[in-house]
């Protein structure tokens, strides 16, 4: 589903990791772990197509991907139901219903109150409600986990598990302690490009 | 009117432009070497006392 | 170096997703409605430029004197280079909150072209920002004794030109937005560019007002809003990609 | 969902020449060698053009029969103007090349270019200021050539502005590439709007180039003085070039290589 031979990214003509390359099948996650500062969300940028790698090559067979970084892409002057049905009609690619997937990730009870006024942790679970609605094979996310309670926590590995079920994939970013549980993970430790 | 002044003006403008332009990079270029020089010392210190 | 060979970053994202006409009509009318409900939320922000588009013309009769006869023959020229400024003041909300929210990373991903999506946020800045100056244009034309036979080509004149200020605008905004203080920048960037529209559109209603033809000008204006309908997009878009790194 | 598209790009090395000469020029350490014995030969032939060039403009030719004497300023603003737009034009085409195949010593180039033609703008915008107050009575009209120098000095000056406004080297260098590119586009606007709004408004006056006749006493100065110019562009470009190119190289094993040589 994405090959990734040995990209490297390269800021102020430093690298930032040192080269990457893996495999990823369908129904498989990949975990990228390593310290702060390693360049686990410039990997997930690079991947997304958002960062243009200084070198190395990829390929993807999937079309589109879903991201979900530390900027959300939510916006604070849209209460949470017109940013998911923004967001449901930009793509055009769901068949589910807004109402159906925040209900999903729990934010019915707050549907109608402007993004503003929401915690980082709904915040959170609305981006995440944007990930369901993008019908796509492969998930980018990066630091998923992050500002999410217990289980906030759950909600994401059920909803990952289910997206892996389903013979989706998965790079998942993360630098706490908590992985999803699931047979086909394989574990990728981004080292810093810093050292030569 | 007497020309001169500003033909020798036009000129000396030219010529302090020119060569401010041409001289700028050089000063910038020593203060890079410097760096690099400095760069390379502290290279060696570093592998100085790995060894 | 070696000539980095890999893959194209735009491609990644955007091939692959055979997006029929209809599905990218409706995310650029889904990204339009939603640009005017912002805008809509925030109206009291909309009035800004416009009020000081109001300000700028009052102060010139204060500053020169009141005198008819020089008010309506610089009428033209003050009236455009104040929308200039107006435009230039309003563009810097174009992609700013897009940008900083995370919501512009979501665009490239999402498989539109980001073409179509600068082309959607630029026709709703011009909506919110550049039409109220093409409507308040007959109250500045009073205010500055602009002859009323040529009040309908400065009006005509700012429906042609205020599309090409915002679309022009778009690429200096992308290129500036990653930028914590780039509204100065902008000036600087966009004001040249502006120049051969400001010449057209000023010229036109002064041969208006002196009686003579003004047709060829308004032509020349409609050719540039072509043109850079055609054109600004694609550079707006790509200034985005480079910001976005 | 979209499982059977593939996207797969690759650049395959091709073997057009111009290409391979591209990539060598983009190989740091030759360009560093190979520009490093192209310079001094290059400031030596512009030394003495323009001490040619000179002697011929203000000592051999003679003085105009409508500006006087003043007419030899022409000889520094005519190649100034010239300079300042080709530099412009060549910007443009670097700019594309580094925009389209991401070739950094073309970034390197385009950003050496900048503050050259900047100083050439300024050099024509003064003489020329200069030459006015003389034969207009005044240093500054608002004449075609004057302003559409002037429109070009603020395309420069945004151009250098932007690119020391953004940190990251890389991502400064393609903005900048990206206005110089669409600064190229509208210059041709610029000046032709500008030129037709000079004869809308005012009558023509006498301008700095002359007639359409020139006397060959004054067409080779001013030739010569043309040719002096492009040397000193070349020459100061691949200084410029090459202390950018230490800059941000200063981390390679090639540089420390090239400094340890030259401290020895």
């Amino acid at each position: 589903m994405l090959s990734v031979s040995k990209i490297n990214f390269e800021r102020y003509f430093a690298p930032v990791f040192q080269p990457v390359s893996f495999t990823l099948e369908a129904g498989g996650l990949l975990l990228v772990t390593g310290a702060n500062g390693c360049g686990k969300t410039t990997l997930i940028r690079v991947l997304a197509g958002i960062l243009h790698p200084t070198s190395g090559e990829f390929s993807s067979r999937t079309g589109s991907m879903a991201y979900v970084g530390h900027h959300l892409g939510i916006k604070d002057d849209l209460s949470v139901v017109e940013n998911l049905r923004f967001m449901r009609d930009f793509l055009g690619t769901s068949n589910r219903s807004s109402e159906e997937v925040m209900k999903e990730v729990g934010l019915t009870r707050v549907s109608e109150q402007l993004a503003r006024t929401l915690s980082a942790g709904q915040r959170k679970r609305c981006a995440l409600a944007r990930l369901l609605l993008s019908n796509t094979q492969l998930w980018l996310l990066d630091e998923p986990y992050s500002n999410l309670d217990q289980e906030g926590v759950e909600l994401v590995d059920k909803m990952l598990l289910k997206h892996l079920e389903a013979g989706g994939a998965c790079v998942l970013a993360t630098h706490g302690a908590h992985r999803p549980n699931w047979q086909q993970t394989e574990n990728y430790e981004l080292i810093s490009g810093v050292a030569a | 009117m007497n020309h001169a002044p500003f033909i020798w003006a036009a000129y000396a403008v030219g010529a302090v432009v020119l060569l401010w332009c041409g001289l700028a990079p050089l000063v910038r270029k020593n203060t890079i070497r410097r760096d690099i020089r400095r760069l390379i010392q502290l290279e060696e210190v570093e592998r100085d006392s790995h060894a | 170096m070696t000539i980095e060979a890999s893959i194209d970053a735009g491609g990644a994202a955007s091939t692959g997703i055979e997006a029929g006409a209809g599905s990218m009509n409706k995310a650029f009318f889904a990204l339009l409605r939603r640009d005017l409900l912002l805008a809509f939320r925030r109206r009291t922000e909309l009035l800004f430029p416009v009020i000081f588009l109001l300000v700028v013309i009052s102060l010139f009769p204060l500053g020169i004197g009141p005198s008819p006869q020089l008010l309506a023959r610089i009428a033209p020229g003050v009236i455009w280079i104040a929308a200039l400024l107006a435009t230039v003041i309003s563009l810097d909300g174009l992609f700013r909150s897009d940008f900083e929210d995370g919501t512009l990373e979501q665009f490239v991903l999402s498989g539109h072209p980001l073409t179509l999506i600068a082309l959607a946020k630029i026709v709703a800045h011009w909506l919110v920002a550049g039409l109220p100056l093409v409507l308040l244009s007959p109250l500045l034309a009073i205010w500055m004794n602009l002859p009323l036979d040529s009040l309908g080509v400065m009006i005509v004149t700012l429906a042609l030109g205020t599309p090409i200020l915002s679309l022009i605008g778009s690429i200096g905004v992308g290129l500036t937005i990653s930028l914590k203080r780039g509204g100065q920048l902008l000036s600087l960037l966009v004001f040249p560019l502006y120049v051969p529209i400001l010449i057209i559109a000023t010229a036109a209603v002064m041969a208006a007002s002196d009686g003579l033809p003004y047709t060829a000008f308004l032509g020349l204006l409609v050719a540039g809003l072509i043109t850079s309908l055609t054109l600004a997009p694609f550079a707006a878009a790509a200034a985005l990609k480079i910001s976005l790194s | 969902m979209n499982t059977n598209a593939t996207t797969m790009t690759k650049i395959k090395p091709r073997k057009n020449w111009l290409v391979m000469f591209i990539h060598k020029l983009g190989s740091p350490p030759w360009f560093y060698n190979f520009s490093g014995k192209l310079i001094p030969w290059l400031w030596a032939t512009f030394a003495a053009l323009t001490i040619w060039g000179l002697y011929l403009g203000l000592y051999v030719a003679p003085a105009d029969y409508q500006q006087g004497e003043s007419v030899r300023i022409m000889y520094l603003h005519v190649p100034a103007a010239w300079m300042s737009m080709m530099i412009y034009g060549l910007m443009a085409v670097m700019s594309f090349i580094a925009l389209v195949w991401r070739i950094r010593m073309m970034e390197i180039l385009m950003m050496s270019s900048a503050p050259i033609g900047a100083a050439f703008t300024i050099i024509a915008l003064a003489s020329g200021s200069l030459w006015g107050r003389p034969t207009w009575g005044t240093y500054w009209v608002w004449d075609a050539r004057l302003t559409s120098e002037l429109v070009l000095l603020f395309l420069y000056l945004g151009v250098i502005g932007l690119h020391n406004a953004i940190d990251e080297p890389r991502k400064a260098a393609r903005a900048a590439c990206l206005l110089a590119l669409v600064g190229a586009v509208n210059l041709p606007i610029i000046h032709y709007s500008v030129k037709w709004w000079n004869t809308l408004h005012q009558g023509s006056s006498i301008s700095l180039t002359g007639g359409s006749s020139i006397d060959t006493s004054m067409l080779w100065p001013l030739l010569i003085m043309a040719v002096a110019a492009k040397f000193y562009y070349g020459a100061n470009l691949l200084t410029r070039a090459r202390i950018k190119l230490l800059e941000q190289d200063m981390r390679k094993g090639w540089v420390k290589n090239v400094v340890k040589e030259q401290t020895s």
